[in-house]
């Protein structure tokens, strides 16, 4: 191989070949240069030539959905599908020998240059350098600091890196904070909150004896005095039950065993930072406790007409507390609380209207930090706020004079509103069938469809019937009938399609207590302490009556077996006695 | 039909018996057909035999070989260029890259680290196999067997000298890039080398963008400066420079009388030629040079600790290389910031997979981040290390009597010799005749001669 | 002097001290081979390929693999296969009708061939040449079928890199390195 | 000069390369920052995950685990007991999901069904056994085939009936363990299709009305048949849409509610529906929502491992049982004219 290559080389750089060798390499070095631009075009967006990205193919399969039998457009679909496949292979073909045309390309250009690059070589022409020394002491020091200088550049350069990361990564657990709150299935088989989870006043435990005839008191499972007065109704978790009262001078949380009704602990809401001195004065008919508690599963939540806002553990230790201020409220406030996960929701409606003065409020359940706020333009209401899942979203419903608002309990955007809202508004909304229903004061029940966005009072109105309707009582519905219940005692059903009134009953009773459906039962518990169950049927068919003989304003709560109610003294559970009880899981 | 296919025809067998073994009869049976339809068989094309690898393994001996036959006894710089163009074909583009000696380090300590990867013996061959030529023979890998060094060697036309304090300031970064390379090998995060290596996707005429364009970028670069890779990046040839260093046969320009002729000068395109320095320090300069050499002695210690200190705080950004670790801190970044992403993404599919697996996904996580600080902290020693050497190998004075390459930087190109007039004279070679470019020429030759020959008596 | 001549007192020094280091490097290396012989077991090496069953269709296989189209494609577990007229690894989620129409097909390449075999059984293979391994019909097959659909990294096209550039970003941390004996998995599901 | 003008181009292709490369560079770092695009392989089956408020007349009342692991079918006795096949086991739950009693078996028990005399069939993978209240074995029946693959029993007063999906038949035996009739196998004359089985999920119930039903799974149908193995009717369509069956095989399990209608089961998209005796849709009792592990099991491995049972009891309550979950779940009515009733 000695001599080949080297008579090779020689016949290869003939002086004479230096134009040759200059034109090719020229030639050679254009072609790559071109080519390797076009490939690195074709490198850059291949996306582009991707057929299943092209959005004309994607928007024309979306359009056969719409119309499935449109053959015409299969035909397009399918023409355009191959069009865009056949480029698809072509752009590979074209690639694959873009690739070898330009390695060939350079291989001819390298040996071009090199053989013109040899051509051009001449012998060096050293000249004795006398400094030659100092020259290479010279080339030493600068040496030094240059590889000190590499050193310590890349040492600065891993220092900033060093120190411009940030990390999250500790031993520290994360997932626990992310469920504070208890799902919404623990939600719905309690009963956390004023008319169950939902607001809705709907028990998911339709297993249990409501009445037992007037004239004994067999399904009384047991009576409990409350320490302090309240109108607020019961809330359960698990087997506990919480009421809260309150008077001037003192007001409390109280919970109770649910089997056996013994009190177990009452705690009172004092030392509350930004109480009033002096508790304000409001009336009798509401009392300083009207608005009933709340708990998202893992703590409870009490409100009362002072302002004071309060968050307790399960078992009663504060976890804190303030307050929102003496509410401007001619009854005194008793909008009662509402969760949505480990968030506390606040409807603060006051004055008349004046804005700022009303607002929603949604705080931190852990910690009570004020998440966000809206000022709503209505004046004061006594309805509750509920928190549901409609058209695909979690919305807070609110009614107050003039505006129906629902909003995203995420960040207290409005989502949509209806106008319509008159007198002073005590009935709360509910949910059913995926409607919104809500009763403007002795005057019209309204029903909304809530998929809507701003003011959608002209076009989400599905119906609203006018006839006398409560002053005070929520209505009630299944996914066919909703039920209203009017102070002095007109029992009316609406057909929950259309609106068209079903029937309607005088009941000899006056009520204060919002009714309630098990199953397909409907239960009323009146100002005197009489609790009607009858059907919840296209037609009225009184099922039993019972009399606990004490006056009641509160609505009744549920769990597995049993009902409660305050009556103005005690807590009452009707159910099974309690050593019946103990055999039941 | 080959060794190859029939190797791969028993890989397939195999797979089938084992496909078919033991739980075959657990399955639910597939519909029992009327018609004679026979259900085909999952093709299970198999991997690049073994064979090969050994091949390979047989191929980089014989080169080796070759190369050091070239250059230490044939002397022909001819011969070494038609050696990398071979080895530029076959390990290059025939080959395409994984796995080379230059990514064989990682494997190897990887494999040593970790129990579920044992490094093939190929692969350690790989490995080896020039380290131990270079410390006999010189870097005999770069010089005609290594794809990426023949590849830059061919396509350096006109070279320009870089400084020779710039060269030996950049001459760091390939120790460097070892350490790194190694420090993330050994935790599993990355193979770095292989992660950044310029030519491979060349050589496969595929790959990301970005890395084709890196790899025409060093090409282009290469046209003038000789081989920018192998001098300023690549890691191994830290290693085999290292191995070069203490080599037993030095490459020389020439075995015979060197002339001090000074024609060498300039031959050399990797600034590894190194200019006759009497010994003698002069004595004024002496006691400063004593003091700098013990000064960088003592400072040599903290050098490496502040190497270490910085490693240190490299564990968290450096963790981030490992998948794992990355996942993890997604997760938690997601959980803070959360954020909507389309469905079935590759983010979305991770999240979930974090979110199901969290505990242990944490604890692997901070496992891997513990390893990680630490190989990180010896990353840092290691630079601290060979910044100090390197400062110290240069206050040492060294005493050459004749022009001649040093042997850690010297590739074996083979160029030097072709401009020595002893040795064409040796080999019988027609000494090239002074071009009308340089007519001043033979003179200033022959006017070097006494003077070569004066300083040769002296 | 002549290359012949004793060289010089301090260069006698150097070459000691070179001998020495070199002899430790080289006992290094031999330490370093023995610690290897230890460790590998004449392992015939490793190839990278997908564990199905940690596999969750990212489609990160189509876009990461440095080969353009990918070497993972899609292959088909016959024994496993229902054989369904309905295929919902060869069908969109909701079709047009059971045509072999572009409008009805899943693969947006039209890679998987079906075949009449008989009332009312249909046979699905993938033609590799078209298939680039985006796993939209391992996902339909596996959601709703008997996950006979599954994705391989194909050894014939695969180079084997030292450092796989899809298992950096697999999503489900399904690809590893496995032994070059055994380099598919076979799926073999009960149907239990 | 041309040395010159060549150099400079040498070097303006490296400046202009390194200034495409940094493009590039930046281009794919922000491409990357950008918020992600969405994936073009993604095979969207959201909208099917959630379901038209107006077919959901069923609510959850109650949830309980499987005392044992590997939970794969449920029965009701007639004592409105629930008797659970988990792994090697038959728990005996009371509706509240008490432990009642257990039967241990020798291997899986596949399925398992309770006769009017409080007998308890128990179908393992190739065989049947009889088990009396006290999980006291009376009899071991073999198949008639090869390769069996029980599936699904129903009990009559004097008939058995099992479904071998491995043989893609139903098997009816008299109370003594006589086989009397193959059912539903494929034979055109008397046009019965044959039973399609991509995976073996075939269910057999008996209809108040007298006729059997059974799951076609493969062409997303039920069938009835007499128990002399005439097909009388079919009925179901496939479609992801929510009043058809989706996916390679669905329905996979049946139950009988009060009053004949016909509680259907499906894997992939777990759905529970309940469709009138001809076939219509009335209501969807839960879906993918409420089964999410469920719906996951069929990602990262296959479908098979996913699937639902249910049984109903008296009352018209629903028990479905999440083998994935391992828990059973109580759905009632909520508009109930049967939730007044009392259960247990």
């Amino acid at each position: 191989m000695s001599w080949i290559p080297t008579s090779l080389t020689a016949a290869l750089r003939a002086p004479g070949l230096a134009p040759l060798w200059r034109s090719v390499a020229w030639v050679a070095g254009l072609f790559s240069a071109l080519i390797a631009l076009g490939l690195l075009l074709q490198q850059l967006n291949p996306e582009k030539r991707d057929p299943w990205k092209s959005p004309e193919l994607l928007a024309l399969k979306q359009q056969l959905v719409s119309e499935p039998n449109n053959e015409s457009l299969k035909q397009r679909i399918r023409d355009l599908d191959l069009r865009l496949r056949q480029r698809h292979a072509a752009h590979l073909a074209r690639v694959r020998t873009g690739r070898w045309l330009l390695l060939g390309g350079l291989v001819v250009w390298v040996v071009a240059a090199r053989q013109l690059a040899a051509l051009r070589k001449t012998l060096p022409v050293p000249k004795p350098d006398p400094e030659a020394e100092q020259k290479a002491e010279q080339v030493a020091a600068w040496s030094r600091w240059a590889m000190a200088a590499t050193g310590a550049g890349i040492g600065l350069a891993l220092l900033t890196v060093a120190f411009s990361s940030r990390t999250a990564l500790s031993p520290q657990p994360v997932a626990a904070a992310a469920s504070d709150f208890a799902t919404a299935t623990e939600l719905a088989l309690n009963w956390p909150r004023f008319r169950g989870w939902d607001g809705s006043g709907v028990t998911l435990h339709t297993d249990l004896r409501l009445t037992w005839g007037t004239n004994s008191t067999a399904g009384i499972a047991w009576k409990s005095p409350i320490p302090a007065p309240g109108y607020n109704s019961p809330i359960v978790w698990g087997d506990r039950v919480y009421v809260s009262g309150g008077t001037a001078a003192k007001r409390e949380v109280f919970c109770f065993d649910a089997r056996t009704g013994a009190l177990l602990w009452q705690r009172p809401i004092e030392r509350v930072p930004g109480s009033p001195p002096k508790a304000p004065e409001v009336p009798e008919s509401t009392g300083f406790a009207a608005s009933t508690m709340a708990t998202d599963g893992r703590r409870l939540y009490v409100i009362f007409a002072n302002g004071d806002l309060a968050a307790l553990g399960l078992d009663g230790t504060p976890v804190w507390s303030k307050n929102l201020g003496v509410p401007k409220n001619p009854y005194g406030h008793s909008s009662s609380l509402a969760t949505w996960q480990d968030r506390l929701i606040v409807q603060f409606d006051q004055g008349e209207g004046e804005p700022g003065a009303s607002k929603l409020l949604a705080f931190d359940g852990p910690t009570g930090r004020l998440l966000w706020q809206q000022s709503r333009p209505v004046e004061a209401s006594w309805a509750s706020p509920i928190v549901v899942e409609l058209a695909g979203r979690p919305q807070i419903i609110t009614l107050a004079k003039p505006w129906i608002i629902a909003y995203s309990p995420a960040d207290g955007a409005e989502l949509w509103r209806v106008e319509g809202m008159e007198g002073e508004v005590a009935p709360s909304p509910i949910a059913a069938a995926g409607l919104v229903l809500a009763v403007v004061p002795s005057m019209k029940l309204m029903a909304i469809r809530p998929d809507g966005a701003g003011d959608v009072t002209k076009t989400h109105v599905v119906w609203a019937a006018e006839d006398s309707m409560p002053d005070i009582t929520s209505p009630v519905a299944n996914d066919q009938l909703v039920f209203t219940v009017t102070t002095p005692g007109l029992l009316i059903c609406f057909d929950l399609k259309t609106g068209s009134k079903v029937w309607e009953k005088e009941l000899d009773l006056e009520f204060h207590a919002s009714p309630s459906l098990v199953g397909n039962r409907l239960v009323l518990v009146s100002k005197t302490g009489v609790i009607l169950e009858c059907a919840a049927a296209r037609q009225f068919k009184e099922l039993g009556r019972s009399d606990l003989g004490e006056e009641v304003h509160a609505s009744p709560a549920f769990a597995p077996g049993r009902m409660f109610i305050r009556t103005v003294k005690h807590l009452v559970c009707i159910g099974p006695a309690a050593q019946a009880l103990a055999q039941q899981p | 039909m080959n060794l190859a296919g029939r190797i791969a025809l028993a890989v397939v067998i195999g797979v089938l018996a084992w496909a078919t073994g033991a739980r075959a009869e657990q399955r639910f049976p597939p519909p029992e057909f009327e018609s004679d339809y026979q259900m085909p068989a999952m093709t299970t094309p198999p991997p690049r035999a073994l064979v090969w690898q050994y091949i390979d393994v047989g191929v980089l001996a014989v080169a080796l070989g070759v190369a050091v036959w070239l250059v230490h006894r044939k002397r022909s710089r001819t011969g070494v260029l038609v050696l990398s163009v071979l080895s530029l074909i076959y390990f290059g583009f025939y080959r395409t890259g994984c796995i080379c000696p230059i990514g064989a380090p990682q494997n190897v300590l990887f494999g040593l680290l970790n129990p579920n990867y044992a490094v093939p013996w190929p692969v350690v061959g790989l490995f080896v196999l020039p380290v131990v030529v270079a410390l006999f023979a010189g870097r005999a890998f770069c010089a005609g067997v290594c794809p990426h060094g023949a590849l830059q060697d061919l396509v350096l036309l006109k070279p320009v000298q870089v400084p020779l304090w710039l060269e030996r300031g950049l001459s760091l970064v390939p120790f460097l890039f070892l350490g790194a390379g190694l420090a993330f090998a050994a935790t599993g995060s990355i193979f770095l080398i292989c992660k950044l290596d310029p030519f491979v996707p060349l050589f496969r005429r595929h790959g990301p963008t970005w890395s084709l364009l890196l790899g025409a970028a060093f090409l282009l670069v290469g046209t003038v400066v000789g081989r920018p890779f192998c001098r300023f990046i690549c890691p191994y040839g830290a290693l085999l420079r290292l191995a070069a260093m203490v080599t037993k046969w030095r490459v020389r320009v020439t075995p015979d009388l060197c002339t001090q002729c000074k024609l060498c000068e300039q031959s050399c395109p990797f600034g590894a030629l190194r200019q006759p320095s009497s010994g003698t320090p002069d004595p004024r300069t002496l006691p400063v040079e004593r003091r700098r050499l013990l000064a960088l002695l003592l400072l040599w210690p903290a050098l490496i600790a502040v190497g270490a200190w910085i490693g240190a705080h490299l564990t968290v950004p450096a963790s981030r290389l490992h998948p794992t670790v990355r996942l993890a801190e997604f997760y938690l970044e997601h959980k803070k910031h959360p954020k909507q992403y389309p469905i079935q993404s590759p983010e979305a599919l991770s999240l979930l997979r974090a979110e199901q697996t969290w505990p242990e996904l944490q604890a692997a996580a901070l496992q891997l981040r513990h390893r990680i600080g630490l190989s990180m902290k010896l990353f840092g020693g290691w630079a601290g290390l060979v910044v100090g050497a390197g400062l110290i190998g240069l206050a040492v004075r060294r005493s050459r009597t004749d022009y001649e390459p040093d042997s850690g930087a010297c590739l074996a190109c083979a160029r030097c010799f072709e401009s020595c007039p002893q040795e064409l004279l040796r080999r019988g070679v027609p000494i090239p005749l002074p071009t009308a470019a340089s007519a001043a020429q033979p003179q200033s030759v022959v006017a070097n001669l006494p003077t070569a020959a004066q300083t040769t008596n002296r | 002097m002549t290359p012949a001549s004793p060289p010089n007192p301090p260069v006698s020094r150097r070459a000691f001290l070179r001998d020495g280091v070199r002899l430790g490097a080289m006992t290094g290396l031999g330490a370093l081979l023995g610690l290897a012989s230890t460790r590998s077991k004449a392992k015939p090496g490793y190839v990278w390929q997908i564990d199905p069953n940690k596999c969750v269709r990212c489609g990160n296989c189509a876009t990461a693999c440095v080969l353009k189209p990918s070497a993972v494609k899609c292959v088909q577990a016959y024994p496993i296969c229902g054989y369904c007229e309905l295929c919902t690894g060869y069908f969109v989620p909701e079709p047009n009708a059971l045509t072999t129409a572009a409008e009805n097909q899943v693969c947006p390449t039209a890679a998987i061939r079906r075949r009449f075999i008989e009332e009312p059984y249909y046979e699905y293979s993938i033609d590799e040449e078209l298939c680039i391994g985006c796993g939209r019909c391992v996902e339909g097959c596996t959601r709703f079928g008997n996950g006979s659909f599954y994705l391989q990294i194909r050894h014939d096209r695969c180079l084997n890199c030292n450092e796989c550039s899809i298992a950096r970003v697999c999503a489900g941390d399904a690809i590893h390195r496995v032994p070059a004996s055994q380099p598919y998995f076979i799926k073999t599901t009960a149907h239990e | 000069m041309r040395r010159l003008v060549s150099r400079r181009w040498f070097v303006g292709r490296g400046v202009v390369a390194a200034v495409l490369g940094r493009l590039a560079a930046v281009v794919g770092a922000e491409a990357r920052a950008a918020k992600p695009p969405a994936n073009p392989f993604a095979y969207d089956i959201t909208k099917f995950r959630t379901i038209d408020p107006k077919w959901l007349h069923y609510q959850q009342v109650a949830q309980f685990k499987v005392p044992r692991s590997e939970a794969r079918r449920v029965a009701i006795g007639p004592d409105q007991n629930l008797y659970v096949s988990a792994g090697n086991y038959v728990c005996v739950l009371n509706t509240a999901g008490q432990r009642l009693n257990e039967f241990a078996l020798p291997s899986p028990v596949r399925c398992v069904a309770v006769a009017g005399d409080g007998l308890v069939y128990v179908s393992l993978r190739d065989h049947l056994e009889v088990l009396d209240s006290k999980g006291q074995r009376r009899a071991s029946w073999e198949s008639p085939n090869k390769k069996t693959w029980f599936t699904g029993l129903a009990v009559g007063d004097n008939d058995l009936f099992a479904a071998d999906s491995g043989n893609r038949v139903v098997l009816r035996y008299d109370r003594s363990g006589k086989l009397l009739k193959r059912i539903g196998e494929k034979n055109p004359d008397r046009n019965i299709p044959g039973f399609v089985l991509p995976s073996p999920f075939l269910d057999v119930e008996l209809h108040p009305d007298g006729l059997l039903r059974v799951n076609n799974p493969g062409r997303h149908q039920v069938l009835a048949f007499t128990v002399e193995g005439d097909m009388e009717l079919a009925w179901g369509k496939p479609t992801m849409a929510i009043e058809g069956f989706c996916g390679c095989c669905n329905p996979i399990a049946l139950a009988i509610l009060p009053g004949g209608r016909i509680v259907t089961c499906e894997k992939g998209l777990p759905r529970v529906k309940v469709y009138s005796v001809r076939g219509e849709l009335e209501s969807v009792v839960a879906g993918p929502a409420t089964f999410a592990d469920n719906a996951k099991a069929c990602d990262p491995t296959d479908c098979t491992t996913g699937g639902l049972d249910a049984v109903a009891d008296r009352a018209g309550r629903i028990y479905v049982l999440d083998p994935v979950a391992n828990d059973l779940r109580v759905f009632a009515r909520r508009d109930g004219p049967t939730a007044s009733s009392q259960a247990s």
